[in-house]
């Protein structure tokens, strides 16, 4: 399988990309990792008349925290992510995520904005920043502008970036105390996509209820989506595995799965009640720890 | 994969009618549809680049009214091809007056048929996109008639 | 029989029962492995390959002309070039013939349409996707039910108006009146339909090849990653009428075969083609999706099968009727007496006396099927069926598995054994084997935890799979690949300075012939020799059966001869020569002897007056009967009910593969096979959408496993030589993937039965596993 | 057609060559370098026969262009032995039968020493999960495991010798 043919540039400042995709806008395309493009490029699937390979910008791959939130740079690998033990610390769902994506060759390269722009429904990251609330920061020659991760992945491929735009940064709220999260996946074989992946972020009160909450689920929708129904559900009740039943279940009816290789939609509309189901408890037993 | 639907569109049936067998005028709503050539009257050939996101594939399409009744129904037959794959689609189209006077309520249904790379690697994706397009498509049209007063 | 046995040789020599380090493996570790696509010629182009996305079509125009303008691109070839040279079709080796490239009409999604040769791969592709095709569609039929219909469509109307219909041949084996009267009379019947999904042999190294056609010499050199060179050779005569001394076949190292790299493919005539075309060497390798869509296929098997038992338990009688769908063309690679191969071993290591097998062949809209996937001849298939079946006889009268397969086995003094459609068994010892394995595997315990866990609501399985092989095909009488029979030849000759050279007929894909073969000389000689190929191929296990048995024959003649001239050099009596590998001595005379290299150098320089100069043997092996592998394998898996997700937690096979030449490669060769009867089990196979798309075009949703889930396999062996063979030996490579599937869906069907639940299809999916249990109100 | 000068410095030595942007870097390794021992099996970054070092990690050069690894460091099969001695995972892969065919093995082995590197002394869960990039057709991966097994025992006694034994060795 061999590409189409192409342009390629590597810019060396952010700047000088920034510019290039004003003046090409439409025909340029944002290279990261290159473990989500290739394969398309490949197939012929994706055919853009120019490349702008980001790995010489500098200051994009660094994890950091601030008062406020986690920042990960958008050309963090996923094994940077994983290996992060700061991030895992305040984060788990981060490192359960990051450590089920493709296989080792995959996490040493693959970086997290570049599978948040490329918005496969089947990626794992999206759902989970859906759970997060994360924000994501997108860069233009006109300045930075910071959009929540909610209602960013429009559709199959389809996100709020602009083609003028870089994806520079991921920001994750800090959670408060008391907060767990989990990220459950099922996948047919190791390496493969989801067949349904379930992210969980939860916060008890002070009442052992449950304060905030976010659901992420993946590869069950034209996009990865929150379960907001099921958040609903939850969101004020007591934990335990009777509710954590009933959202799970909420969350499965708010799926639109489709028929495909990794099973027909009714298996999937079952296993995300099952994978939400795990999540929720998984997530509640970290909020405990 | 069978699609179906009905569009509430204010126009008469003559109206409408004449807007979707003139391939001057519904080409424009044809998902991706960069050029319309007219072989004869129920002959047209269509370049089109069709996709989600980024990811696209340029279809020469070749599109045959097969059947039409003035002004109540038309089929519609289509082959696209691009390399390595090819879509077929047989749209029915059903014209019928709508509940307000003037207006027209247009039935459809249509059946797709992806063969080649794009239904081989493209399956999980397929479904959803085609429906979509379908849907804008409809909403072209209906937007077109409308502005067309 | 035994469990162990003593290598004869010493360790220095390295004979037969010694795990010697492969000799192959320097080159393959240091990335200096010469595999095709390393294959690099002066002046070499490249060719791809326009496909069709239709299963079935036909072919309105096609236009080259924006390929032709691409830079780099020198040819595009169709089949309408083709068929002014009459080069359009091609026979298969089953007898029915096969597009090189349509003229009219394609059969299957990512059939060849034109060929596209450039000056460099990218080039090509850009070629490939810039010619255009023009098609008509045309209806599709994949299921091969619906091609039997009356009112089907004709799919191969060029077969004339004899054959007017989608059935290829019918075949069948036992006594049908026998068989249907024992059914009609047993206490107990069992009836299933089992079906056997496409697979793909999926080598990691697809196929390729570098054609070379040297227009001065007019000789055409074929560089090829294949398993038959000799077939391939065969069919390029047929095709292209170039004498067979003018086509050179020439294998280099093969990056995995498993039976995808005996067919003839499209490409590698087409290659032909181009460089005839052109006038330099042409290189074409296909990429996976390309080997996943168009290259042939194993299984498609759909099975009906009847098993007439007595209340205790005794089986008296199977019936099988089966339907073989073979794709667009019949392209097996079987030898040719046996459409379905040897399905006929659908008996198993059972003992009834009634059995009678049909198969019907049909043709559907895709690509030839038919081939190994690791298996000899449609053995797996049979395993599959009786395995299951002896499993499901063994849950309806509630009698265990182990048991009621220990009370039906042929019994070791019943060797050899006549089955009742036809073979003879040379021997075996199943109850031994059974029992090892449950040794191994601790299986009275295991049973008292399955009973627990079931009381929880748990779900464990015990499956096991008492399978009988049989390979080295064969002998002459019977076995033949459109005329060429299927014995195998070694030549051996050794030098003046002891070092030997052995051309054997076997390709190596990866088994360590180049290791074996030496250590069969080294056991028969006492020295270490270098091997090269020439023969029929590997396929089938054949390898050790038949050529190992022809270098064993060679190498007796040698040592016949040097016999004499030990004899002539210690001055005594060929009588009074004791042989042990390496040295003849005299008897009672401990110091007086000569080595096999002494003895080397005295056939050139000393050999007795009137004796021939030289040291070298020719032996055309055919065997007398085939040989019969056996083994018994133990699977024990949990299921997740929630999702459906099988778990193979412990695998135990115990193989008897008669006298051991290498431990350590038996072992590989094992681990191996049973990974792939593992991998069609749970993960892989190839489905169609009803318009004849492949589904699994790529390695995303071709799932090979991992090592992740790949079990961590144990092995054991029990030893029952083979009686005919000259070194006892039977062969090894395919046996696991045999004897492996049933075991595992025999596990996963004993967690459910309690549920009602008596046969799952493979491959046994999560989602297909959980759709039983939600229907049965577990999940 | 535009090239594109790279040079790439591949088992310590500086290679350059002019190539389309498109072309991906495991092309660049075999049929520009004659590095042949670096497989192409599947196209979609599964196998892992490809793969090669680049900056010390491992990647899939199947799934890379060459334009990104201009100014890398790559590491191919053909760079671990030194001389006549091999590498201890070319050893373990000789002694432990974990190659048939040979066709993924250079692949194999590139994962494997980039997953000692990471962790020296892996059980066997990681050692699987390490290869998980890396599919096998003919050994059923037990031999393979043994073969990083044995050479991770080398590795770590070569590191715990003092440093005087291992210069005179």
């Amino acid at each position: 399988m061999i590409p189409a043919a192409f342009d390629y540039v590597r810019p060396a400042d952010i700047g000088e990309a920034l510019r290039i995709l004003k003046e090409r806008e439409g025909e340029a395309k944002v290279l990261s990792g290159g473990y989500s493009l290739l394969p398309l490029l490949k197939l012929r699937l994706a055919q853009p008349a120019l490349l702008v390979d980001i790995q010489a910008l500098g200051g994009l791959d660094g994890i950091s925290r601030t008062d406020d939130d986690m920042r990960i740079g958008a050309r963090a690998t996923h094994r940077r992510i994983l290996e992060d033990d700061g991030l895992a610390a305040v984060l788990p769902i981060m490192r359960d995520a990051a450590g089920g994506i493709g296989d080792p060759q995959i996490r040493n390269w693959g970086t997290i904005g570049g599978s948040v722009a490329h918005a496969d429904p089947a990626a794992d990251w999206p759902a989970v920043l859906q759970a997060l609330h994360a924000s994501i920061v997108l860069r233009s020659a006109g300045g930075e502008r910071v959009v929540p991760a909610r209602g960013f992945f429009i559709d199959t491929f389809q996100t709020g970036i602009e083609a003028t735009e870089i994806l520079t940064e991921i920001r994750i709220p800090l959670p408060a105390p008391r907060s767990g999260g989990s990220y459950q996946k099922l996948e047919r074989r190791a390496g493969d996509f989801s067949t349904v992946g379930a992210a969980v972020q939860m916060t008890l009160g002070g009442d052992g209820r449950i304060a905030q909450l976010g659901i992420g689920l993946t590869a069950v929708g034209d996009a990865p989506f929150a379960a907001t129904h099921a958040e609903d559900a939850l969101r004020g009740a007591k934990p335990g595995d009777e509710m954590f039943r009933e959202a799970a279940a909420a969350a499965s009816r708010q799926s639109r799965p489709a028929d495909d290789s990794h099973g027909p939609a009714e298996y999937k509309r079952a296993m995300v009640t099952e994978m939400t189901f795990r999540a929720l408890r998984a997530a509640f037993g970290r909020a405990l720890a | 994969m069978e699609f179906s639907g009905a569009v509430d569109i204010p126009a008469t049936r003559d109206h409408v009618f004449a807007f979707v067998t003139d391939p001057n005028r519904v080409g424009a709503c044809g998902p991706g549809v960069e050029s319309i050539e007219v072989i004869d009257a129920t002959h047209f050939r269509a370049k089109a680049k069709v996709g989600v996101g980024f990811i696209t594939a340029r279809f020469v399409v070749d599109l045959e009214i097969t059947e039409q009744r003035a002004p109540d129904m038309a089929i519609i037959k289509a082959r696209g091809q691009a390399p390595g794959s090819a879509v077929d689609a047989l749209g029915r189209m059903n014209l019928v007056d709508g509940a307000e006077p003037g207006t027209t309520t247009m039935l459809w249904a249509a059946e797709v048929n992806l063969s080649g790379m794009l239904a081989s690697v493209g399956a999980r994706m397929v479904e959803g996109t085609a429906n979509k397009m379908i849907g804008q498509a409809f909403d072209c049209m209906r937007a077109k008639i409308v502005a067309e007063g | 029989m035994t469990t162990e046995t003593e290598p004869r040789t010493s360790a220095a020599i390295g004979g037969m029962g010694h795990s010697v380090k492969r000799k192959e493996d320097p080159r393959f570790i240091r990335g200096a492995g010469e595999y095709i696509e390393d294959v690099v010629l002066p002046g070499m182009l490249w060719m791809d390959i326009v496909r069709t996305p239709y299963a079935h079509a036909t072919i309105k125009s096609i236009d080259a002309s924006e390929a032709l303008k691409i830079p780099g691109v020198l040819a595009v070839i169709t089949g309408a070039d083709l068929e002014k040279a009459g080069l359009h079709w091609m026979p298969t080796l089953a007898g029915d013939k096969q597009m090189v490239l349509p003229t009219t009409t394609v059969m299957y999604q990512a059939q060849e349409v034109a060929a596209v040769v450039a000056t460099n791969r990218y080039a090509a592709a850009d070629g490939v996707a810039a010619v255009f095709v023009d098609y008509e569609p045309l209806p599709v039929i994949v299921d091969p039910h619906k091609s039997l219909r009356p009112d089907a469509f004709v799919l191969r109307p060029d077969r004339g108006p004899d054959k007017a219909n989608n059935h290829i041949w019918h075949w069948e084996s036992g006594d049908k009146a026998a068989t249907d009267a024992a059914l009609a009379a047993a206490e107990v019947r069992v009836s299933e339909d089992i079906y056997i999904p496409r697979i793909h042999v999926a080598s990691i190294e697809t196929c390729g090849c570098v054609a070379d056609w040297d227009a001065v010499r007019g000789q055409l050199t074929l560089h090829m990653t294949s398993q038959a060179p000799h077939a391939i050779r065969t069919v390029l005569a047929l095709v292209s009428g170039l004498p067979e001394q003018n086509i050179r076949v020439k294998t280099h190292d093969i990056g995995g075969g498993f039976g995808g790299k005996v067919p003839v493919y499209p490409g590698y005539v087409l290659a032909v083609v181009a460089s005839l075309t052109v006038g330099k060497p042409v290189k074409w390798i296909e990429d996976r999706s390309e080997n996943l869509q168009a290259d042939s296929f194993a299984r498609d098997y759909h099975i009906h099968a009847e098993l007439g038992a007595t209340k205790a338990g005794k089986i008296t009688s199977l019936k099988v009727k089966t339907i073989a769908d073979h794709g667009y063309t019949d392209a097996a690679a079987d030898p040719s007496k046996f459409p379905a191969g040897l399905f006929n071993v659908i008996t198993g290591s059972y003992d009834f006396p009634n059995a009678f097998v049909e198969v019907d062949g049909v043709y559907t809209n895709k690509p030839p099927g038919g081939v190994a996937y690791r298996c000899s001849f449609r053995v797996t298939e049979a395993v599959h069926a009786i395995e299951q079946m002896v499993d499901i006889l063994a849950h309806d009268i509630g009698k265990d598995p182990a048991q009621l397969r220990m009370e039906n086995f042929i019994q070791p003094e019943q060797f050899p054994y006549k089955t009742p459609t036809g073979w003879e068994y040379d021997s075996g010892n199943y109850g031994v084997a059974l029992q090892k394995a449950m040794d191994m595997i601790g299986y009275a315990d295991l049973r008292k935890e399955q009973a627990e866990k079931r009381a929880r609501g748990e779900l464990m399985g015990i499956g096991i799979s008492s399978f009988t092989e049989i390979v080295g095909a064969g002998p002459s009488k019977d076995f033949d690949i459109i005329g060429i029979k299927m014995f195998d030849s070694c030549e051996i000759r050794v030098h003046p300075t002891g070092k030997v050279t052995a051309r054997i007929g076997v390709q190596s894909q990866g088994q360590g012939h180049e290791t074996t073969f030496a250590q069969i000389i080294a056991e028969e000689l006492g020295f270490d020799t270098d091997t090269a190929p020439y023969g029929l191929g590997t396929y089938a296990s054949r390898s050790t059966p038949v050529a190992g048995a022809a270098t064993a024959m060679a190498s007796r003649k040698i040592l016949d001869k040097a016999r004499k001239i030990a004899a002539h050099l210690l001055e005594c009596a060929e009588d009074d020569l004791d042989w042990e590998p390496g040295k003849f001595t005299v008897k009672g005379s401990p110091d007086r002897f000569k080595t096999i290299q002494e003895i080397s150098f005295a056939a050139y320089t000393n050999h007795p007056q009137g004796m021939e100069a030289g040291l070298e043997a020719v032996d055309y092996y055919d065997p007398p009967n085939l040989t019969f592998p056996f083994g018994s394998y133990i699977c024990v898996v949990d299921i997740d009910k929630t999702t459906g997700q099988v778990t193979v937690r412990r695998f135990v096979a115990v193989d008897d593969c008669g006298n051991i030449i290498n431990p350590m490669i038996v072992d590989g060769q094992i681990h191996g096979g049973l990974t792939m009867g593992f991998a069609p089990a749970l993960y892989e196979s190839i489905t169609y959408d009803e318009l004849g798309n492949n589904q699994a075009g790529t390695f995303m949703d071709y799932l090979l496993p991992t090592a992740v889930e790949t079990p961590r396999w144990e092995t054991g062996k029990t030893i029952t030589p083979s009686p005919h063979h000259p070194i006892g030996a039977k062969g090894v490579g395919e046996s696991a993937t045999v004897g492996a599937p049933p075991a595992i869906v025999n596990a996963v069907v004993d967690a459910m039965w309690h549920l009602g639940v008596r046969k799952i299809d493979i491959p046994m999916t999560p989602q297909k596993v959980w759709a039983i249990l939600h229907e049965k109100g577990v999940a | 057609m535009t090239t594109q000068h790279v040079k790439v410095t591949v088992n310590g030595e500086v290679r350059e060559a002019d190539v389309e942007p498109r072309l991906l870097l495991v092309h660049l390794l075999r049929e520009n370098f004659g590095l042949t021992g670096t497989h192409v099996g599947c196209d979609t970054s599964n196998c892992g026969a490809c793969t090669v070092h680049v900056n010390g990690m491992s990647a899939k050069s199947c799934t890379m262009l060459a334009v990104q690894a201009d100014g890398a460091e790559v590491k191919t099969i053909e760079g671990m032995a030194n001389g006549a001695a091999l590498h201890p995972l070319q050893q373990g892969f000789w002694d432990q039968h974990g190659l048939q065919c040979g066709f993924c093995t250079p692949g194999m082995i590139m994962q494997s020493a980039w997953l000692l590197e990471q962790n020296p002394d892996p059980s066997e869960d990681e050692i699987r999960l390490g290869i998980s990039g890396n599919l096998c057709r003919c050994t059923g991966y037990v031999n393979i495991v043994k073969a990083i097994q044995q050479a991770a025992g080398e590795l770590r006694a070569a590191d715990a010798a003092p440093v005087a034994s291992v210069t005179a060795s």
